[in-house]
């Protein structure tokens, strides 16, 4: 049984691993087609990737090798989350309290390559990666709102108990799934809250330094870390068998990521202090959501 | 390049350009010309960039930082020196504080030791994006090149026959008696 | 197995012989004497812990030293000494960090000057020899007397550097605080001795019985005077002051191992005394919760980098405090398996604070050794120059942040498990966990970011050199320990789940039937096989490739990008001070509360009190004076309560 | 909501790109391209080098084989078409073209070599063949043989002639 | 300073102008310029203040003649515009080369700074009095007495590039171990290439966490030594193609501002259709310059639909530009005396640009008020870099940054030149001078222009297109002004022999406007930063040769604006 498990989880990771790039792509296709440009073909995204990846890195910053190794364990934690996350397949090598362990991979992955780009030296780095690490701890209270609202309706930490939480119809899950739809687009780092990157003011933000192949390894994982909390919050959604897995996942995950281009490019980039409140406001409505969680609704 | 065949990522370096080229550079990224179809971005930072679009005669005060972002850019990199100003030094090719588009600069690397890298000339002024397209479709090996050197060298044969009827004609009208030489005039036009 | 029996006398022969040597020989050669010996002693206590928990034996001795017997001296007349499962697991703490921490002091120690040393040797072996001490006797009356001693001793350890003004400052504030602290120790042994134990002082006699309002008090003013020890939130402020004078290895030890043995007996206290109850649980989790939040966000602000460790201290205790009352709490709600969880939790991670906090701070002394300055905003590309320290540093920081394949993870997992299955109250304080959890993550990138990487820095790189070999060799020592307790967690377990045995044998029923001797298999009703060992693997697994794609690929060295302008490098260091200024004044309730306290509470008290210090402060100088007045107290209480 | 009024008026604008590496775009009929000479026209006379104000014009006389070359440089030319107005005999024309890159330097040039004509009487070649062919026949009979002297040659002959009229 | 106790009654017209400025110098009157020659010793001062100050003119700018082939004097001439007469004063100082000093008035009038600096630089004229008398423009390296603008010297003298150039690039400071000084913040160099600007110019920031705490301009050099190359080689008709290619965004203003120069100093006058076809081209240029300015605000805001939509709409404003010139942006109709023959706009052309103008108009008021009226556009710009009407004033800004923050200026409308004399023109005026207003202020300008463009073409009237200029007198002085799309642009010109120009030198609008940068980015927030300098619309090919102090070298102080700008 574990190594069918094993096997479900690894086909998971390879999925996620090749869609991710794909899905950049669609997107990139209608950000233009919404700005009246032909935009790119769809495999564009992997066209840039496979280039990057055959060009040779740039060595700075005091230890260059963190500076460089950081890129790849950021990569490898969200690989480790792609394991035991049922994306196409509905298993995946779930145990116990994966649900906090989904949350710290994400979390720690951007921690990498935060010391990563931070030890870069130049001093648009540090204010890029300044402003993402503010706003990954904004945005991580509210997740632990949500993962506390969910352990309390599905009552277990393990992912394949919680996971269709649309199983326990009530007001307070509702409220959640809408406030987590709205972090995972923050988590997106979506253009109004595209602030560590931002491209005309720093240059680039906490990716300035990186090149080449490290670089290609930084676009990589910040694919997959959208598409990995996008499937996370389908799984919310949608039943765990096998039939759903195959054919309404993939569908779900498209038309999302459409749906989240469309309002991203309707939007400018917003100061990082606005964002920040904007979060803290987020996270009232959670406080108070979880009470009505705990009063029994 | 066979790496570029597909994706191209850009940095803009202007040395004191008036500009124009560079609107035409942003013009190509606009929806009419969009570059990003041809998988042309143009990224921020230089180490993110594979081709430098150059723009600029090269003032002798951006030297210094002219220098240091060309070398910012990792190696398999291409240099496309955009508008007349990059490709000659455009009107102010002479004057004193400025060093001539990009050939001045690359004599400066080479004092430096350092290697000039592939360069691309789009000449404009200024270029319209869709020369600048050119220029980048002939960067990345797609597309041909519709300019070559032409000369035009005169036949000598008839030219000296000419010649010979037209001084045949002289001494046919003043035989004989030449004047002596008389001390050379400086004519006031002067010529560059 | 007679010699066996008496090897815990080992460690006190030790230290007692260090103290006593050390009044006499002066400079240098006292602190390596008193190092070695401690060294020894720490060894032995290592061996006796191991002891205990390999061979399940616990020992039990009674020195009978006051031959009359009394009806009221008969609890006084027997000096009880009794190491189980519980005591032993805090040996192991105090043996190891003392070890590693005495290592680290024999090099660290010379960078200071020689006048002090033997009153600096004296104290030390004393305040290791209080601690062993405090933890092995069984009996309430003797417990306070070694409470008093660590309390004394640590004082004249903070306050080691004379010239420092403000180590002598934090060194009053701390002894002053703590003192008020072991008042209301006193009083509530006593009334729990006195009144409801008929003057029977051994730990297993004592039984309060928290339901009537005597009972209640009692345990209300013992939970008060340990709380201020273990430095939870109302009482913390004494802690960012005190520990960043002392030296560095000093300064290990104390937030490492002396802010524990509060929490040893809170447990006792709540597990043995009295039957844990609903209200206990309640007040004891919101404490925890409390002391996490705000010691952390403090943390967020703070630019030198002891001051920054002591802080998270704070910030790290409210953990432990979190998991012990989430335990109480389910106790009392019948919930014994996740009351099992959350105990454990709570013993894990005090082992885990144990080592990557002292690491933390050894790091932070090093770097104070070779470049002499705690000012974050001036340090910067260190790790050229200290590539251990550096590589100790991160490891602790990812630790102590909660990254999955390092120990701060599985000590946290644990207590969210148990905080967000219980539902109600402990969900909330479960949120303000994982949020706070982000918060030490950020704030220790702030601290390692600054300290080791960005080559901009403003100090003269060019003079500093790797700390000596004794010295990083011990920072790396806990580092490697920090990485095999997240990956193994069966070794940690092993050790905890006798304890269960002891102190909450209820639970330890129920654990133990429905879950494998690897608490790491907690699989509630189904086939569950978390285990960090299977991200170890994966992580390897991955490794050649990466050092195959890093390591190999020898690519050019660029400069950092400033956009082509000839800015100076010095002038390019993004400073401590700016790191999160945005998120401190988006999220600046938290401060805004604490400062009125400060203002209000830590203002007035303190000055009051230290200016009477002051008065006396010819008195206290003198270390004799300090011990006969100590002496005097002591055979006062005798007297009142012989009679 | 005046977001989404935008992006449906984009869609409903629709998409503007043109196709241009593959297919050809309309260019009006008056736009400022490549100068090209036409060799046969050209006298080699100077008139546009001297009107191109960056010298993307240069003229240089090589005495050793006689010949004069006028180079044009595309790559400092600003389309100004200053040239087309100064050239006497249109031989220099403003082309529609500006798809103008090229790999090496040396396709930006376009080199128009003329034999030089020497003068009969001190042999100092002065201007092109082609120029002075023209000038003799566009001057009416009698002024032709003049015409084909060196300027100053022809100076110190009419001044030479002109002492003997008044005498 | 001030001369205090001529209470004189001050004077009505332009003639009792000239005999008031009597007791100063010698005045002389020619057409709209009045020149005062051979100040009388240490009345100086007071005549600049009695001008700058009391009649309300206005201080333009200096200009450094070497005149030593013509009367063997340096020659300094300060012009004053005194609207009020339509009058140029230009006050002629003379500097015999062997001891070339001359009285400075940057204590009476801090704008004057730069100008006189620049003549020190170039021309070697020393102004004693003058508070920073430091190099201003000339590179880094540039040898001690060597003065490019004297006659004498070769305007292709290449000097070798120094080693220290090369050095520069490759010096890393050592780490050096220096305390934490009080003002030491963090400087983020929003530096010659960064992507926010497109030009190489160079904003040092002081930050302290995200908050800008002060903010330096290092001048950037752009300077390509255009007057000098106009001088030596190219003849009157060359030079408007170089004039047009002193700024990529605004080169037509500059060529139609050189083309009037001449034409003032000659005394053509203009046929009236090269006039409405020169009105027409400004225009459609206004326009360009707008939709682009609006398309990089967009950006910067991240707003990139924004940005795609303003481009798109420039796209088709350029078409028209390239039927009607033959080119996208250098439109190279200009020469003295009027338009060139293929350049003519007839009736079918006419008809064109209506047709693409409503076009554009329809297509532009269908996106704009919705795109100014989103919530996030408005809450980045609203309140953000406020330049209030005092400061405008005190630092003496131009065009719409002006008229963002309340002041009416404008060259077409108060001293018209080309057919603006035969259309009236509307300016928009705001008061609270954020960049939310600047945004406002373009927006009406672009609606105000395209009905321009329509009135114009309805009255183009029938003339021959360029004037005879077989004949322009030497040695004559004019003065061009025209309205660009950042402020106004004032070009001097002095007539020379053998159809050349004796001396010519444009002066930019984007330098006034530089000066208020710095003082509107403290406080604010970085991420702020670009917008703010893009909010003046800098054009820094434009102010090339008029360019703040750089920092590099010890010797040169940096710029404290504080201390700059006192004046008007």
């Amino acid at each position: 049984m574990v190594w069918l498990n094993t096997l479900y989880g690894v086909l998971n990771a390879c999925f996620i691993l090749l869609v991710g790039p794909l899905i950049d792509g669609v997107e990139r296709k209608i950000r233009a087609r919404l700005q009246n440009r032909r935009g790119p073909s769809i495999l564009q995204t992997w066209y840039d990737l496979v280039k990057l990846l055959r060009k040779p890195a740039a060595r700075t910053g005091v230890p260059s090798t963190l500076f460089r190794l950081s890129v790849y364990i950021g990569f490898v934690n969200l690989l480790i989350v792609s394991l035991f996350i049922p994306s196409i397949l509905c298993g995946g090598m779930g145990f116990f309290g994966d649900l906090i362990l989904f949350i710290y991979l994400l979390s720690s992955s951007k921690v990498f390559v935060l010391i990563g780009s931070y030890s870069s030296g130049s001093p648009y780095a540090s204010i890029g990666s300044t402003r993402e690490v503010s706003l990954s701890m904004a945005s991580e209270l509210v997740l632990a709102e949500i993962i506390a609202l969910i352990a309390l309706s599905r009552s277990s930490l393990l992912l394949s108990n919680v996971f269709p939480v649309t199983a326990v119809l009530r007001p307070s899950v509702l409220i959640g799934l809408g406030v987590l739809g709205i972090i995972v687009y923050i988590e997106h780092s979506r253009l109004p809250f595209e602030i560590g990157e931002a491209e005309p003011e720093l240059a680039g933000g906490y990716t300035i330094e990186y090149a080449g192949r490290d670089l290609g390894f930084i676009l990589w994982s910040n694919t997959i870390r959208r598409t990995l909390l996008t499937t996370f919050l389908i799984d919310l959604i949608i039943p765990l068998d096998v039939l759903y897995h195959l054919v309404i996942y993939p569908v779900l995950l498209f038309s999302i990521m459409i749906v989240f281009t469309a309002i991203e490019t309707g939007w400018g980039r917003l100061r990082i202090d606005i964002s920040l409140k904007y979060v803290k406001r987020l996270s009232y409505v959670m406080w108070g959501v979880i009470l009505l969680a705990l009063i029994g609704y | 390049m066979k790496l570029y065949r597909r994706s191209l990522w850009v940095f803009h370096l202007n040395s004191g350009s008036c500009n124009g080229c560079d609107i035409e550079i942003l013009n190509a990224l606009a929806p009419r010309q969009d570059a990003e179809r041809l998988g042309v971005k143009l990224v921020g930072s230089p180490r993110h960039a594979d081709a430098i679009l150059f723009t600029g005669p090269v003032t002798r005060e951006a030297l210094p930082s002219v220098v240091r972002a060309i070398q910012a850019v990792p190696e398999p990199k291409i240099v496309l020196a955009v508008g007349a100003c990059a490709c000659g030094g455009g009107i102010w090719h002479d004057s004193y504080c400025v060093l001539g588009g990009i050939q001045g600069l690359y004599r400066v690397l080479k004092s430096m030791g350092v290697a000039p890298p592939k360069t691309i000339y789009v000449p404009g002024c200024p270029p319209k994006p869709e020369a600048i397209i050119h220029g980048i479709m002939l960067a990345r090996g797609l597309a041909g090149q519709r300019q070559a050197r032409s000369e035009y060298f005169e036949e000598q044969g008839p030219a000296v026959k000419a010649e010979e009827d037209l001084h045949r004609l002289f001494h046919k009208c003043f035989p004989g008696r030449l004047p002596p030489k008389t001390a050379r005039v400086e004519w006031g036009v002067t010529r560059y | 197995m007679t010699l066996l029996q008496y090897v815990f006398l080992l460690p006190i022969i030790f230290l007692s012989v260090s103290t006593v040597s050390t009044f006499y020989i002066r400079g240098r050669t006292a602190s390596i004497i008193s190092s070695i010996l401690s060294l020894a002693a720490c060894l032995s206590m290592l061996f006796l812990s191991i002891n205990v928990f390999l061979y399940s034996k616990t020992y039990r001795y009674d020195f009978i030293y006051w031959p009359f017997p009394s009806r009221t001296m008969n609890g006084f007349a027997v000096f009880r000494i009794r190491i189980d499962a519980l005591s032993a697991y805090f040996i192991f703490i105090i043996g190891l960090i003392g070890a590693i921490a005495t290592i680290y002091g024999l090099k660290y120690i010379n960078k200071y000057s020689t006048e002090h040393m033997g009153f600096f040797s004296l104290n030390y072996s004393l305040f290791i020899l209080s601690m062993y001490m405090a933890v092995i006797v069984s009996d309430l009356f003797w417990f306070i007397v070694f409470w008093e001693l660590m309390t004394l001793s640590s004082q004249f350890l903070v306050s080691f550097e004379k010239e420092k003004k403000r180590a002598i400052w934090a060194g009053y504030k701390y002894f002053t605080v703590t003192k008020i602290g072991s008042e209301f120790i006193i009083i509530g042994s006593l009334i729990a001795v006195f009144v409801l134990n008929n003057f029977n002082t051994s730990f297993r006699s004592i039984s309060i019985n928290a339901a009537e309002p005597l009972g209640f008090i009692t345990v209300l003013l013992m939970f008060i005077g340990l709380a201020v020890k273990a430095a939870v939130v109302p009482f913390h402020t004494w802690l960012p002051d005190a520990h960043p004078e002392a030296p560095s290895h000093v300064s290990a030890l104390l937030s490492g191992v002396m802010i524990k043995i509060p929490i040893y007996m809170m447990i006792r206290l709540f597990y043995e005394f009295t039957a844990p109850g609903l209200v206990w649980g309640i007040i004891v989790s919101t404490i925890g919760a409390a002391t996490l939040t705000v010691g952390t966000m403090y943390a967020l602000k703070q630019t030198d980098s002891k001051r920054l460790l002591a802080y998270h201290s704070v910030g790290q205790i409210g953990y432990i405090v979190l998991g012990l009352g989430a335990s109480l709490l389910l106790v009392s709600l019948k919930d014994y398996l996740l009351a099992g969880v959350a105990l454990i939790a709570c013993l894990y991670h005090l082992v885990n604070h144990a080592l990557f906090k002292s690491a933390l701070f050894l790091t932070a002394g090093s770097v104070e050794y070779a470049t002499g300055l705690r000012d974050l905003n001036r340090l910067g590309g260190l790790a050229r120059y200290m590539p251990y320290t550096a590589l100790a540093a991160l490891i602790a920081s990812l630790s102590i942040s909660g990254i999955p394949p390092f120990n701060g993870f599985v000590s946290k997992w644990l207590v969210y498990c148990s905080t967000f299955l219980a539902g109600g109250l402990l969900l909330v304080y479960g949120v303000l966990a994982l949020f706070i959890s982000s918060v030490t993550s950020a704030s220790f990138i702030k601290f390692f970011t600054t300290m080791f990487t960005r080559e901009a820095s403003r100090i003269n790189a060019s003079g500093v050199r790797e700390v000596p070999r004794s010295m990083s060799s011990s920072q790396l020592v806990l580092g490697i320990l920090c990485i095999v307790f997240g990956v193994f967690p069966l070794v940690p377990l092993s050790l905890i789940l006798p304890v269960l045995g002891v102190e909450a044998p209820h639970i330890y029923d129920v654990i133990g039937r429905s879950v494998s001797i690897n608490i790491g298999y907690i699989g509630i009703g189904s086939s569950a096989h978390f285990y960090p060992l299977v991200i170890a693997v994966i992580l390897s697994a991955f490794l050649p490739l990466i050092y195959v794609v890093v390591v190999k690929g020898a690519d050019a060295r660029y400069e950092p990008w400033t956009c082509g302008s000839l800015v100076e490098k010095r002038k390019l260091l993004y400073p401590a001070r700016s790191y999160y200024k945005d998120f401190e004044e988006v999220f600046g309730e938290i401060y805004s509360v604490g400062d009125y306290f400060y203002k209000m509470i830590v203002g007035i008290i303190p000055r009051r009190v230290y200016s009477a210090f002051k008065r006396f402060v010819g008195l206290a100088e003198d270390p004799v004076v300090m011990y006969m007045v100590m002496l005097a107290i002591i055979v006062i209480a005798l007297l009142v309560m012989g009679v | 909501m005046n977001r989404i009024k935008v992006l449906l008026e984009n869609l409903r604008r629709g998409v503007v790109t043109e196709q241009y590496p593959f297919k050809p775009i309309r260019v009006p009929e008056r736009l400022r391209g490549k100068p090209v000479i036409d060799p046969d026209k050209c006298a080699g006379c100077g008139a546009c080098v001297n009107a191109c104000p960056p010298n993307a014009l240069t003229m240089r006389d090589d005495k050793h084989s006689s010949m004069r070359f006028i180079v044009l440089f595309i790559g400092r030319c600003i389309y100004c078409g200053k040239c087309e107005e100064a050239c006497p005999f249109g031989a220099i024309r403003l082309t529609r073209e500006f798809e103008l890159a090229a790999e090496n330097r040396e396709d930006l040039y376009q080199v128009v070599g003329l034999r030089l004509y020497h003068c009969p009487l001190c042999g100092e070649p002065f201007t092109t063949v082609r120029l002075i062919k023209r000038v003799v026949e566009a001057l009416p009979e009698e002024q032709r043989a003049a015409a084909t002297l060196c300027p100053r040659c022809r100076e110190s002959v009419t001044a030479h002639y002109r002492s003997y009229a008044r005498r | 300073m001030r001369s205090s106790g001529i209470n004189q009654v001050r004077p009505r017209n332009k003639y009792e102008l000239m005999i008031d400025l009597r007791r100063f110098g010698e005045p002389r009157l020619r057409g709209k310029y009045l020149f005062l020659s051979r100040i009388k010793s240490g009345r100086l001062r007071d005549l600049v203040d009695y001008l700058h100050w009391r009649l309300g003119g206005y201080y333009s700018t200096s200009i450094g003649v070497d005149e030593r082939p013509l009367d063997g004097y340096f020659h300094v001439y300060h012009v004053f515009v005194l609207e009020e007469y339509g009058v140029y004063v230009l006050v002629d100082l003379i500097a015999d080369p062997g001891h070339p000093v001359v009285e400075s008035i940057t204590p009476v009038v801090p704008a004057a700074n730069w100008a006189e600096r620049e003549i020190m630089d170039f021309i070697g004229v020393k102004f004693r009095g003058h508070p920073e008398p430091h190099r201003l423009i000339l590179p880094d390296d540039w040898p001690e007495n060597v003065y490019p603008l004297r006659k004498d010297y070769p305007y292709d003298d290449k000097l070798p590039t120094s080693d220290k150039i090369a050095k520069l690039v490759r010096e890393s400071s050592p780490a050096t171990w220096e305390p934490e000084a009080p003002g030491d913040h963090t400087v983020i160099p929003v530096g010659p290439y960064h992507p926010a600007l497109h030009e190489p110019e160079y904003f040092e920031l002081f930050v302290e966490g995200e908050k800008i705490v002060d903010a330096r301009y290092k001048g950037f050099m752009v300077h390509r030594g255009i007057e000098k190359i106009a001088e030596s080689r190219l003849s009157y008709n060359q030079v408007s193609f170089i004039a047009e290619r002193i700024c990529g965004i605004c080169g037509f203003t500059h060529s139609t501002a050189y083309c009037q120069a001449v034409e003032e100093a000659a005394g053509i006058d203009v046929p009236e259709r090269a006039e409405y076809i020169r009105s027409i081209l400004l225009e459609i240029e206004r326009i360009h310059s707008h939709f682009l300015w609006m398309g990089v605000a967009f950006h910067l805001l991240g707003y990139d639909t924004g940005f795609m939509i303003m481009w798109r709409l420039r796209e088709s404003i350029m078409d028209l530009a390239e039927e009607l010139t033959g080119s996208r942006k250098m439109y190279g109709a200009n020469i003295v005396g009027g338009i060139r023959d293929k350049w003519d706009i007839r009736d079918d052309k006419a008809a064109l640009i209506k047709r693409m103008l409503d076009e554009i108009r329809e297509e532009y008021l269908k996106y704009i008020p919705k795109i100014i009226s989103l919530e996030e556009i408005k809450k980045r710009t609203r309140g953000v870099g406020v330049l209030s009407r005092s400061d405008a004033r005190k630092y003496s800004v131009l065009g719409p940054h002006a008229r963002a923050s309340g002041i009416k200026t404008d060259v077409r409308k108060y001293r018209p030149y080309a057919a603006y004399k035969y259309v009236n023109v509307e300016i928009p005026v705001l008061d609270d001078g954020d960049i939310y207003a600047r945004m406002i202020v373009r927006h009406e300008e672009i609606l105000a222009s395209i009905d321009l463009i329509h009135r114009l073409l309805d009255n183009i009237p029938k003339t021959p297109l360029h004037a005879d200029t077989s004949y322009i007198p030497e040695r004559r002085h004019g003065i061009g002004c025209t309205e660009a799309p950042r402020g106004e642009d004032l070009h001097f010109v002095i007539t020379g022999r053998d159809n050349k120009l004796y001396r010519w030198r444009p002066r930019a609008p984007t330098y006034n406007n530089l000066l208020s940068v710095p003082a509107m980015l403290r406080g604010e927030y970085l991420a702020d930063a670009p917008i703010i300098i893009a909010s003046i619309d800098p054009c820094f090919s434009c102010t090339d040769h008029v360019v703040v102090v750089d920092l590099r070298s010890g010797r040169r102080r940096p710029l404290r604006t504080r201390g700059v700008v006192g004046g008007r």
